[in-house]
């Protein structure tokens, strides 16, 4: 596959796209044209503002069809590869009793106002998710959800209680980045509380973007169509990788 | 409506009668227990409003100061009438409002008066009640004023939008563009979280998460806005709030008061999706429920959200089971059934075989069954991806399916519904969906005849069936151990359980509270 | 299918009995003249094949030249098969593309042989002409033992999906891609301009202008690779392509030879919308359907385009007279109902009031009308817009009414239809809507039962009786003359006008066709 | 209005918009991550790949929302204003007769292999579009419909034996930059035949950009829903500025 690739219309490299927004300037020729300026600065030249209609008397909507110019550089694509193989549970098992020879304890449940629990719900409970099976169907693993509307600081305690070996938050409501804040605020928390000795930080949710790991002060990020399986493997990887506590006492080589 | 699916009126007879037993212990349950929510409200008809801004913990609505006051003083189990109009009295403040202050001032201590002091208490407490109740009275007056001056929508179903902005400004705006653009019923959808708030905030609001703050003030400004709307376009604009939560009873009181036209009230939803105490709950649904009645406000319940939780093939006739509780309580708070706006969804797996036909049969079941009702329509939600073109096309057959059987309210579905909260371009090509269907198919329920043995009959009549059955197993086991089992939605309940629980208070027998009593005999004095 | 419309079968019958009679002049005229195109395509079925590449205006196939150099010679009134296998003898060649190359080398000298020399010119002729019906014959087993192999598509109707690259090998991946997602027939739209060209190109091609040329070779490429994703995919999967314009009969040669399925022909689609002359058209179509009907060939007809031209409301009934007179010459021509595509489209106003029953009433009066005709139900073009979110959901009602009302081939609509041709995306989201509709509703025919007396059936029955009242008028004046007029499309065409006029040329007494001879009987020697 | 706006998704300045496109890269994380690029590099940041799907084994379809940094300068919109007003057909005829003194000759047609005559017709039939009626309906005007397909000597030819004041020309079909190839070798036939002599050039037809008349060698270029009216209001408009011979004779001083 070429490294440089274009959009695709209906001939190779034709750099065809569709777009559509709403402005806040009353609908006429002056509006389509706007409109189409807009659409060059985005790079789209020719750029055909196909439709346009008026929304109220100062907004108008617009629908644009035309060609891109720039590349896509797949060689600079950046994802976050899974880079531990998939696990069935009969794995995970083997390898958390190995690794810990007692149960890996999974603490989740939603952040802040947020009351969307089937995410996490897919994730932790039997019933799970895909066909897959939730993390509460593994031998191995002990869960406790906490459902949803989770206060901070109730997390902490409730995993410092439960000695997790890895906390599960799930953060679906995103208006104002109100995921981005609230899950900030809860890896500060853990840091704050339990420094070096905290648990595994796992977050997801359909708009997080797993390359915010780092940012989010937490180990791992889940988006979009996450299956438990996923989740149970890359436990397992983590603590195989960075050791975690047999006991709750100092942590062992891996 | 014709029938088209030839239910059998002693199935049908069955169904309420088990839903009435069903609900009949509960209904016992909340009849002996108040809330601090209740008192709360009783204390808003007397007439107490604003709040303390000299709090540490921000402003703390002064109804909440007096209650909480009370409570500690000498609990709530008499209720807090006569408490409060024995301390006035005592007293002798100019009006609640000063007691308030003296309350949180700590000079006012309170007990329950007897004798001659708490008949005049108790006289008292029923004068400030009962004008509270009048302006509720007055504003439902006005309503029925407004609808005869500017009228009633002109087609079925009624078009239900929802704005969620989280600034009560810019709702403002998109709810006057709303309705130019079609919209009959504006909501105004809560900021997350604020159902778990044990008080009711205060003022104009601006910095709501995926809502805005239910404030009476927020009430008022959406109304007003909304009222020259009406005038300018000759058709009353409805707006709509959010009832349940643990302030239930308070907000259905401020809902009356600004003349709100429609709550979000459902006996169970603050249980299964706020984790809120399933007794109090109970007790709130039925208080805010006989307000809402006094203040002709149409209920809008909750059962869309089952499917959002369970599948909305295995479990449809949890819908109609709930339906069926819903309606038993909404009647026992003296709600007729032009105000029961039952709720149920297009919420199957679109990617089923005869999906579409499948909803059909559920929306038919739900019309036959509650003929009278306004039944809220609601649109897919769960089966919406990012795929906006086929979300169009989804929202496009719901709208279809509410008006070939025959649905009352249709709230507008956005194809964004997957991906943000809705924007001012996907409001207005979801009414331009919801009015093509209007126009172009509108009439087609005309040619639309399920065979009488045909998939559709025998689908509804299964369902029908299986509501049934559930409800002879919750009659058996009773409401509040299904609920602890996860009957509804698929959420695991129990009845101590969940927050507010703190907040019910069993009656004493000598409890009081002249709005009960004003409610119940709909009297003014 | 039960009838929903119960119409009255004396009226059906009085409008066919009104169509023959209006037809039947302008068969007669069909009979009495051949064309440049007829005699090219008797010539092509006789072996002539190729293009002569030396000559300056570029490709020019050999029976262009061979023909013109007759016409020029001896006339054509005569046909031109004598003259040309008379000069094959007397020079005795090889073969007929040897005699093209003296054609051009201006060494051959056609003139029409009499008595002994005729009969013996007529029987080389029919040899020649009669192997290459044979071979028609075979690609006819061909399909049958295909379609017996991999089978049909499990769903009526079947899903007709355009591809249009201007470039066969894109054009083939599409294809490809199109019957992988789910497309039962590939169409493969021609070149703009292509149908005013009178002569077929030559090879394989790369640059169409919104459509790739119809070729033989372009032909033979697609529908090989169509075989292999028929077998892939275990379902034999059809082609379609373009008779109508000034090669009509020559065209369906090709798509004879080189086993096409369907092909668009229609009586009046290239007087009308190509401005081609009317005598040449008639003559051209009929021998084309002769074609057609020895392939087994499906037929598309092209009445959805007057719906582009004319209100889909006003000119409803000139649809249904252009579809009774399209079975007509169909009929005449020996092609059974089973290959009658009729053609219909969803092309009403959708901001008209019920427009979307409208739409059913018309396509279940073409459904009740012939039964057994596989019809072509093509989407929404005229109303599109760039706003591609109402695009979609009108396809999706449009997918809908070919559901409810039993069509057999069903155009796929593209939300891209005002704004480009369509792209790979579009094709891939217009049959996901396809497949959910069909899905969700497939069956939804079951409950749709309109009214006896209702909106739909009055509608249709007007429809009718419009369209009898037209057919009267149109045997009274005279069909070339009501073309003339703008009857259909608004497009006024009078029989002398139009392009391709000088191609036309009445028959001598003496005209000899093995050819039509051969199509008539069916013999195949 | 402020000199300066954003799309407005659901605030002002939010800056939304919603985009869809296909690339030639096979389904999956890396294939989203390409469409985010794609987005970021349009200037859409954050950009949220809120769907993907595979089409066939190498292609993806993408639909991404987000927020353009762009603003819309609305001062630098270019449009064709109409810079003059929209008369009657009384008027219209008024002027042309008082110009002119005899009828002003228009010559129309779709030109090349585009045989879309609907918008032209909608022009100059009397039938008209949006309620107005064509040209044909102007009793100064003269009009010669040459319909579908004419070739461009047809139409010079036509134009020059009409002695046409104006020609106006449809181009619907738009796949390969047909309507700007057909247009440009048209408006070169005519300054070749007549040189400062030929009529009035106006082109037409929903993909046109008003702006483009000059590189089309036009006088004027009208786009989606044109109205006869604002046509024939161009027309007088262009004689009484630009001078057109009332006979075939030398021009008249406006
Ligand atoms: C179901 C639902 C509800 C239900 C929730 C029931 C429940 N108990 O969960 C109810 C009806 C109660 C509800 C209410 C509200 N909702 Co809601 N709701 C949805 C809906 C329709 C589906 C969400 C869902 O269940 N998806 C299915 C699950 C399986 O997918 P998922 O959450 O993405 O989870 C997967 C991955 O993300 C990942 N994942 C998720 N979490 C985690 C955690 C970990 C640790 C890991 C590893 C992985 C992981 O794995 C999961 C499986 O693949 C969406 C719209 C939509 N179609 O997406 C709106 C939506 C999420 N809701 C929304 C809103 C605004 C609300 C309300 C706030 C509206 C209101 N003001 O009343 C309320 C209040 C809720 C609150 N306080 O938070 C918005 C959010 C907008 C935004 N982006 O900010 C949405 C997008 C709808 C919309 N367009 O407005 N909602
Ligand atoms: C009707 C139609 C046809 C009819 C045409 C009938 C006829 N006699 O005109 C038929 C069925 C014959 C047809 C055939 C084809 N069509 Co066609 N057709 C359309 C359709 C559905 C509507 C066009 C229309 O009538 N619009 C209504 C008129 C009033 O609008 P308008 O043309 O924009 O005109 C207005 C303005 O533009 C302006 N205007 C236009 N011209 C002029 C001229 C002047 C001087 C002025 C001042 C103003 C002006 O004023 C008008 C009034 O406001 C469009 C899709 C669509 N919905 O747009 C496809 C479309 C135009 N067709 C298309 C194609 C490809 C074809 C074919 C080539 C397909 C094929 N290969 O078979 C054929 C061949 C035609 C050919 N050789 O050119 C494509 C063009 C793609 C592109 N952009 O290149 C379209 C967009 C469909 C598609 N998405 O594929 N078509
Ligand atoms: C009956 C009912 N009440 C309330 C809500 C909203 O609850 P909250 O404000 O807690 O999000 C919903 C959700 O749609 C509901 O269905
Ligand atoms: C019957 C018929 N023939 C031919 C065509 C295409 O004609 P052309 O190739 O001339 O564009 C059409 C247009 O859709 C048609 O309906």
């Amino acid at each position: 596959m070429s490294r440089n690739v274009r959009p695709y219309g209906d001939a190779t490299g034709d750099g065809m796209v569709q777009l559509s927004f709403t402005l806040p300037v009353p609908h006429g020729p002056r509006a389509d044209g706007a409109a189409q300026q807009l659409a060059n600065k985005m790079g789209i030249d020719p750029a055909l503002v196909v439709h346009s209609h008026p929304i109220g008397e100062n907004f108008s909507f617009f629908v644009v069809y035309g060609s891109v110019s720039h590349l896509v550089d797949l060689d600079a694509v950046r994802v976050v590869e899974r880079e531990y193989p998939l696990l069935t549970p009969a794995e995970v098992n083997g390898r958390v009793k190995k690794l810990l020879r007692r149960k890996l304890v999974v603490v989740g449940g939603c952040i802040g106002t947020d009351a969307h629990t089937v995410g996490i719900d897919a994730i932790l409970n039997i019933k799970g998710f895909a066909g897959q099976k939730g993390l509460e169907y593994y031998r191995e693993l002990k869960v406790i959800n906490l459902g949803a509307q989770v206060t901070v600081p109730e997390l902490v305690k409730r995993a410092r209680t439960e000695k997790a070996d890895a906390v599960l938050v799930s953060q679906v409501v995103t208006q104002r980045d109100a995921h981005i804040q609230n899950t900030q605020e809860m890896s500060a928390a853990f840091r704050e509380a339990m420094g070096e000795r905290r648990p595994m930080l796992v977050v997801g949710g359909p708009r997080f973007d797993p390359l915010m790991a780092e940012n989010l002060g937490v180990d791992r990020v889940f988006g979009r169509g996450t299956t438990p399986g996923e989740v149970a493997s890359y436990l397992v990887h983590a603590i195989s990788t960075a050791p975690v506590a047999p006991t709750a006492a100092k942590g062992v080589p891996a | 409506m014709t029938t088209l699916l030839h239910l059998d009126p002693r199935t049908v007879d069955t169904a309420r009668a088990l839903a009435a037993e069903a609900a009949e212990p509960v209904i016992r349950i909340a009849h002996a227990h108040t809330t601090v929510a209740v008192e709360r409200a009783t204390l808003r008809l007397a007439g107490i409003t604003g709040a303390d801004t000299t709090h540490r913990a921000g402003d703390v609505p002064w109804v909440n100061r007096v209650v909480d006051t009370v409570r500690e003083h000498c609990g709530l189990e008499h209720g807090a009438a006569l408490p409060v109009f024995d301390a006035l009295r005592r007293h002798d403040l100019a009006d609640l409002t000063e007691l308030a202050e003296a309350t949180a001032a700590g000079t006012i201590q309170y007990h329950v008066p007897e004798g001659r002091d708490a008949t005049a208490a108790g006289k008292a407490a029923r004068t400030a009640i009962a004008r509270g109740l009048r302006s509720i009275d007055r504003a439902k007056a006005r309503r029925d004023k407004l609808v005869a001056t500017h009228g009633d929508p002109p087609q079925r179903p009624w078009i239900y939008l929802i704005v969620a902005t989280g600034d009560i400004d810019e709702d403002v705006v998109q709810a006057a563009n709303a309705a130019r653009a079609g919209a009959d019923v504006i909501a105004v959808i809560r900021s997350t979280g604020q159902s778990l708030l044990d008080y009711v905030p205060e003022g104009a609001t601006h910095h709501g998460f995926a809502g805005t703050y239910a404030t009476q003030e927020n009430f008022r400004i959406m109304r007003a806005a909304l009222d020259d709307v009406s005038r300018e376009l000759g058709r009353y604009i409805r707006l709509t709030n959010y009832a349940s939560g643990l302030c239930m009873p308070e907000i259905a009181v401020l809902g009356g008061l600004e003349r709100l036209d429609m709550m979000l009230n459902d006996s169970m939803y603050g249980i299964l999706f706020r984790d809120i105490n399933p007794i109090r709950t109970f007790c709130d649904q039925r208080f805010s429920r006989q307000v809402h009645a006094r203040a002709g406000i149409v209920i809008n319940t909750g059962e869309d959200n089952y499917l959002t939780t369970a599948d909305a093939v295995d479990a449809a006739h949890t819908v109609t089971v709930s339906q069926l509780l819903n309606e038993r309580f909404a009647h026992e708070a003296g709600l007729p059934d032009e105000l029961l706006g039952l709720g149920h969804a297009f919420e199957i797996n679109p990617d089923l075989p005869d999906s579409f036909r499948l909803e059909l049969a559920h929306a038919l079941l739900a019309r036959e069954l509650f003929p009278d009702a306004p039944l809220k329509w609601m649109p897919p939600t769960k089966h919406m991806t990012g795929d906006v073109f086929r979300g169009y096309l989804l929202d496009g057959l719901f709208n279809l399916a509410g008006v070939l059987t025959g649905q009352s309210i249709l709230l507008v579905g956005m194809m964004t519904e997957a991906v943000v909260t809705p924007w001012l371009s996907d409001r207005d090509l979801a009414l331009a969906n919801v009015k093509y269907i209007l126009n172009a198919a509108g009439n087609l329920s005309e040619d639309f005849r399920p065979a009488p043995d045909g998939f559709i009959a025998k689908r509804a009549h299964q369902v029908l069936g299986e509501a049934v059955d559930l409800l002879a197993r919750i009659r058996d086991q009773g409401l509040l151990d299904a609920i602890a089992k996860g009957t509804f939605g698929l959420m695991k309940r129990p009845p101590e359980g969940g927050k507010g629980s703190d907040g019910v208070i069993a009656k004493a027998e000598n409890y009081l509270n002249p709005a009960a009593d004003l409610l119940q005999t709909g009297a003014t004095k």
